[in-house]
């Protein structure tokens, strides 16, 4: 299966990547995903999570084609 | 509702001028009250001077995020219209940064759903600030204060 | 601070353009936030069609409670600067009737203090108005309703 | 002693006139005044009134010169 990993502003710099592809069976939550993308990096305690660009906790399930973005508290306004 | 993510320097009244004059036939005679605020580059942030506020987004969640927000405030009050526009890219001192607008019978409404649409943008649309200071350093800004004025608003939609 | 009542029709946007236009030396990059408020006359009120308004006021009196508002919420608020228009004489629909605009460094102060300064304009400044409906009728208009979101607010400065 | 006394908006077409000079020696307080110039009409229970353009109670006291003013509640905005 194949998830589409995103890592944006101060999040994308810490991680050294902006984007990401994953094939592997083995991604059952966003937790997963993380450490596969990020090579088991600790995860930032206020990290924010989205699913399809929908915000989610990071136990959360994702499947095949799913879209899943790390970034830090939004700052916008 | 309007809901639009501007690459280019954009100026408030003009705007706004402009859109009102467009949906005049609609719109002219219809609301009594009109709330707007603007978020404004300034010069200096946390005491240092800075020169260029580079605004980052995650494109799609964003259009997405600011339309679920008016769509709140649109059924949770008595509103006629709604315009939400914000700056991706540089941005300087003295920019325009957002822009929020609501058009409404009364003014309880249109200030409430106003001051809403602001802090749910800055607490769930995704935005980010980097700033360049006037030495040369660039930072990220870490996070938002929220507003305590705002918090009888919010919590209900999350 | 700029309080002003206007005899004629005025252009809420550009009126705004141009006063922050002639204020760029002193307030450019100084502000983070405005809010705007801008009360417009609706064509119906109360289930009637209203073609004119003629809006009386107490001149002297209006002049320094405006003044009176203004000062108690820049004392009450961190505010840069802070504008009431308010137009007498014949109104019609579609016409802008109230400005208030407060430029501030955080949006909380913008924002309540916008508020506070319409909700003791509604209460205190001795402006009355006279509907005339399309049918040819003329009715005072008896009183102007509270906001129950501003009630925080007031009640300190009375 | 002299007190000048305006009328506003609904209060002025009631009363049937804008303006008056008072000139009478035993004009204490503003419910005086108002009968004075009123021929001692009920006074309306929500009128304002201001004597020299601050609100004041009813009951409040008038001297030679000032300014008083009767009308309905504000409605700008």
């Amino acid at each position: 299966m194949t998830i589409a990993i995103k890592f944006f502003a101060s999040l994308r710099e810490t991680v050294g990547q902006a984007e990401n592809s994953l094939n592997s069976s083995s991604i059952m939550t966003v937790d997963d995903a993380w450490r596969e993308a990020t090579n088991s990096m600790d995860m930032p305690a206020n990290m924010l999570i989205a699913v399809n660009m929908e915000y989610v906790e990071r136990g959360a399930r994702v499947k095949d084609g799913d879209e899943v973005a790390f970034f830090p508290p939004v700052t916008g306004g | 509702m309007h809901i639009e993510i501007l690459t280019d320097v954009f100026q408030p009244w003009q705007w706004l001028e402009q859109y009102e004059s467009a949906r005049r036939d609609v719109m002219a005679g219809q609301f009594g009250a009109t709330s707007v605020f603007i978020g404004t580059m300034r010069d200096f942030n946390e005491g240092d001077d800075v020169s260029v506020m580079h605004l980052e987004h995650y494109p799609g969640m964003t259009e997405k995020y600011l339309q679920k927000i008016a769509e709140e405030a649109e059924e949770r009050w008595d509103i006629q219209d709604s315009v939400i526009l914000h700056r991706v890219g540089d941005v300087r001192p003295a920019d325009a940064i957002v822009l929020v607008a609501v058009w409404s019978a009364h003014r309880a409404d249109a200030f409430d759903a106003s001051r809403y649409l602001m802090e749910e943008l800055k607490s769930r649309a995704p935005f980010w600030k980097k700033e360049s200071l006037l030495e040369g350093d660039e930072r990220w800004v870490e996070k938002n204060t929220p507003d305590p004025g705002a918090e009888r608003l919010i919590g209900t939609n999350k």
